[in-house]
């Protein structure tokens, strides 16, 4: 696979990004990288339970979606969805603890790592099926097209998950009834651990394939935060004036293995050191200086990101276990979980 | 008192439900302009318009992943699988993702739809497009699972499944689609998870469901009259919830038990009601459980086959003479 | 949806059609139609059980590909496959015993009108569930590609399959493993009675998603069995030699409506009427008559079909219904149907 | 005999059918370069080449129907789902077109194939990758369903499962995959549709599967140590074909049936036991059958729900010496 992004054509250089924006989407970044860092270290100290596939390399996507989106736009993820979840906003003592099965987690440690979701945040949901968010991306964009509300729902996946069913009929679907809804396929160059290239017939698994539902083919770089927020802005207006779907490939790169479990062994020698050097976090902070940011100010945020890992990581840890009544609770609405009576 | 066909009663009962609420919509293949390959939608595009009643591709993935993120976003959607059978291309948002997102999200994420489904034999439409997979549903934690067998139940059930918070599958029965029966003018709405007794009898309590409800009755009045073998008979209606203490209770009655399955035997309904019962009510059996079912066989289409693959009211009165009594 | 059908840049004129050839194209596309039509009286008598998918108005696709497949190339289609099943050689007394459920049938009545199957002619089944048998017919020709065989998966479809998962699954998977398949979607304008355009993100649902899978995108008038018969030259041969998969959208029209039990009253006024005019038999018998064949060799076809389809039907009328015992055997390759000991 | 864990039994199962036999090739996501999610398919790539190790794109319809369509054009493919939760998203090419392929054509294709699957729980991975859905194979008719419990078992039963020349679905136990144990050496072949017997005892029979068997025999060691109740333990290993004879014949010894699953409740193959017994060998009963099962829940993922969740050695003992006495 060739990875460098051509500019689309539709990159909106008019899309003003004031300083504000960018502080806070350097913010964010920093915010998604240190607590993925943070969750990884649980790791190592055998705190965290189950699997965990961390963001660390993919941050400028979902923080610069973070940033874009309004309070009341939905975000549908994966398994890999630490970022978007905390990226709306999401508390990061409820992630952790998520991680970690704790009763503060967000989920109260009945989904764990991978189906992270804050509803009153937006977050509606991480699945861990491939392919089985995107049609329901689509009806939270038909319920708010009903409703006439206005709302997106963006929805996040991986370039692997471009080959499966459930793509193809929630673009189509999407495309014909003119949903709301914005399809961001993470291009990270593989699904587990076999590269993207080596099981699909197209380049570029996304944006070759818009045109199969006529939509725009949008290819854009990944680790660009201001790339990214401008194409979120310019794709979600279009969407919530009733223009309909987008599908937007962003070309990426995760710094570790696919899950806990993976070293990442079959990635080819100088392939992440190439990839370190365009790190989305690094690039920006760079872009910031060059823009006229102090130092100092960049200073104060990453010092005031670790503050806030550090007051979530301890709440996590100090939180209980769940109580074992959890087991069946919550599988109906009654709270319950009575399948006779 | 109207009578209605059961298929008329599927668009009586979507229809009440639409009017009383907005957020009610409803989607599927061909079942808008067309009013569904069953005809049992016909005048629900006339009536509420192309906005809430909506034909969709051949997507059956992305019709239920789109009903569910509609329902956890504020509708009540009301989607339909045109035949049972095909609930397993769309299986994973069923199984996989509707029935555990309550349960996975610790509640935060609350899920009222409904998937409506043509269910069961005897159109002589071969193995893809007859089964009853009632089963399958019954075996995922998470999804209610209704199945009427009357007009009256249709309508009814239905209506309380759009009202219920939760998911609920809704299986009709093909063969039962032209069978009329009185239903109650006016609003009608019914209670999920009851099992209804039909006739009471001493001798033997026969559980069924769905299309097999009426043979189990056929089967009652020849063993009554021309065996002397006198039967309860129950409509079990809805599987998940399961009305155990109706079922229960009635065996105890008895103290024999037959279930009358159009599945295919191996992990039906009939085997989870049969080991709640021996599990539960031993020591008021009389007598082994018997399971009347279709064979372990997928359907074959032939008239003559078919006939003499699911459940005849000939072969439970004959399997009934022969082990109750 | 236009239905004018722009000649495909590789139309392939250099591929001549023999007169024989033409002969044949002619006379198994009569065959067809005389059989399907035999079908539709059978109904009306009452002596078809079950649902039946008739593909009159359809015929010069299946015999195209008849003609054009080698004996050992195989056959996958849908519910809509008497044509296809027949085209393979398949006895025809087979056929319409297995849509009246007689012992004759080529299923013995187990399967009907929706799963004929003879796989002595290569019809490796009619597969009733949209979609599912486009994964078959690449597993089957990776079998061939796997044995060195040169044999030739050929796939039937409608132009509602397009828009199911195992659509874009199955074509992804064969142009990635460059499989000897070719996939036929037969665009007849509607999926049951839904127009195709009205569910559908582009105009052509197959041929504008070929580049999906970076395939040629071919559009061919499936009403002339002359194109067809040479795309299919064209596309096997070039299969056959590791050259991968095609991907053909034929455009066509079914004189009849979706199923027997469909009086097709949604279709505009005049439509039916403009695509008799284009009857693809009544355009070949024209075709053969400008090139010089006569009237009476046409004739003498038709009359040979008609008894031929006569004579099948009398032997399917005269078959007996299944034996019983057929219930509980052929489940498992022992022949039986024990799930225990 | 050389000691092998589980995950590696799979390896040499499967490396010995290929050695064997050309037409037998081997697909899946992951599968060849990395040797499987699970390791449990390593070396076989550099063993046998890309042409017959194959790693495939997420497209499990495409996974599962070319293994359909390879099978019956004469290969023997063995397919991997990565986990059994999968199974949900390519369920219509499992149980309507595998399962059902050979009966609609009487006979004229057949299926030699196997799809191998990681099933179960105990990895806290949540409810969409821990489930046990061997219950949703073993309700359709026409597909073979075994689930080993030992390493031994592995490697003999899938070897008999690629031989076999219908399709069998064949389920590994995550939770055992680092298990050891003694496998005979050199070629190595079991027989489907035998349980085995592991222990012997008088008051109770345990049939168990899988994971639940281990946890049975380490009930049935405290039960028999403790409480001087004595068990019978059953494993399964096949439900279809299900060897009755085996767990009928060793019921009727000691008149008490306990089956341990880790399925939830409902339909489970638990349930098709318990009717099966009650149907044919009620009067043989001492007391009513009991069903020890996950609670009909999806999953938890945290430690300690998902430990207290499905069933354990302790509730095991527990809910036995409660019930059988
Ligand atoms: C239907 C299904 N098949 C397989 C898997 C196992 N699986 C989990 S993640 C993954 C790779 C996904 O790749 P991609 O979509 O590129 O996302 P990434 O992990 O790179 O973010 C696979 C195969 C799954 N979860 N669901
Ligand atoms: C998965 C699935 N969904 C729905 C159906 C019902 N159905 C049968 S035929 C059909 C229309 C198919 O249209 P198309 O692919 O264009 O083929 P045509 O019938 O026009 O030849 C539908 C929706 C089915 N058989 N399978
Ligand atoms: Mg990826
Ligand atoms: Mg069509």
């Amino acid at each position: 696979m060739d990875t460098t992004v051509k500019r689309k054509k539709t990159e909106s250089p008019e899309i003003e990004i004031g300083r504000e924006t960018r502080l806070e989407l350097y913010r964010l970044q920093v915010e998604l990288r240190y607590c993925e860092k943070r969750a990884y270290d649980l790791f190592l100290q055998n705190l965290v339970k189950g699997t965990s596939h961390l963001s660390l390399g993919q941050e400028a996507i979902a923080a610069a979606f973070g940033v874009a989106m309004r309070p009341d736009d939905w975000t549908f993820c994966t398994y890999r969805g630490h970022a978007h979840t905390l990226a709306r906003g999401a508390s990061m003592a409820g992630v952790l603890g998520e991680l970690m099965g704790r009763e503060c987690g967000l989920l109260g440690g009945k989904g764990g790592s991978m189906h992270l979701t804050d509803v009153t945040h937006g977050a509606m949901g991480s699945y861990a099926i491939i392919g089985a968010h995107l049609p329901v991306a689509a009806g939270a964009a038909w319920s708010a097209q009903y409703r006439g509300t206005e709302q997106v729902a963006v929805c996040f996946f991986g370039d692997g998950t471009t080959n499966i069913g459930a793509f193809h009929e929630s673009l189509n679907f999407s495309a014909v009834w003119q949903l709301p809804v914005v399809f961001v396929c993470e291009n990270n160059l593989y699904m587990e651990y076999t590269p993207i290239h080596a099981v699909t017939a197209v380049k570029n698994p996304a944006a070759d394939r818009a045109s199969a539902y006529g939509l725009e083919s949008i290819l854009i770089d990944g680790n660009d935060a201001d790339a990214v927020y401008r194409t979120a802005v310019e794709c979600m207006t279009r969407a919530r004036k009733g223009g309909g779907p987008a599908l937007i490939e962003a070309v990426t790169y995760r710094h570790s293995g696919h899950s806990r479990a993976d070293p990442a062994k079959y990635r080819p020698d100088g392939e992440l050191e190439k990839w370190l050097e365009r790190d989305p976090v690094k690039i920006y902070r760079e872009r910031l200086l060059h823009l006229g940011f102090t130092e100092g100010t960049l200073q104060d945020i990453e010092a005031e990101v670790t503050r806030k890992v550090d007051e979530a990581t301890a709440i996590a840890k100090a939180s209980p276990t769940p109580s074992l009544d959890g087991i069946e609770r919550n599988v109906w609405a009654d709270g319950g979980a009575a399948w006779r009576n | 008192m109207a009578e209605l066909t059961y298929r008329d009663a599927v668009a009586a009962g979507i229809a009440q439900e639409m009017e009383r609420d907005e957020r009610v919509v409803f989607l599927g293949e061909d079942v808008a302009a067309a009013g569904g390959v069953f005809k049992a939608t016909v005048g629900l595009l006339e009536k509420f318009g192309p906005r809430r009643v909506r034909d969709c591709p051949i997507s059956e993935q992305a019709i239920l992943g789109a009903t569910m993120g509609a329902a956890m976003t504020g509708l009540r959607p009301i989607a339909e699988i045109m035949f049972s059978d095909f609930l397993a291309v769309c299986w994973d948002i069923v199984a996989n993702e509707i029935a555990k997102m309550r349960y996975m999200t610790n509640g935060q994420i609350q899920l009222p739809l409904v998937i409506r489904t043509a269910n069961g034999a005897g159109s002589r439409f071969g193995a893809q497009h007859s089964q009853s997979v009632e089963n399958w549903a019954m075996a995922v934690p998470g999804i209610k699972v209704v199945a009427p067998a009357f007009p009256a139940d249709v309508k009814g059930l239905l209506a309380a499944a759009v009202r219920d918070p939760d998911p609920v599958l809704f299986f009709e029965q093909k063969s039962l689609y032209a069978m009329k029966g009185e239903v109650p003018d006016g609003e009608c709405i019914d209670e999920l998870g009851k099992a209804n007794v039909l006739r009471s009898g001493k001798d033997c309590t026969i559980v069924a469901l769905a299309a097999m409800v009426h043979r189990a009755l056929g089967a009652a009045e020849i063993l009554e009259k021309e065996h002397g073998i006198s039967c309860t008979v129950v409509d079990v209606r809805s599987l998940v919830p399961l009305d155990t203490r109706t079922i229960l209770s009635e065996v105890v009655k008895t103290g024999r038990l037959v279930t009358v399955e159009e599945n295919p035997r191996l992990c039906g309904w009939g085997a989870e009601v049969a080991s709640i019962v021996t599990e539960e009510c031993f020591w008021d059996l009389d007598g082994p459980i018997v399971r009347i079912t279709t064979p372990h066989v997928p359907l074959p289409s032939a008239d003559q086959l078919e006939d003499n693959t699911i459940p005849s009211v000939e072969r439970i009165v004959r399997e009934i003479r022969q082990k109750i009594d």
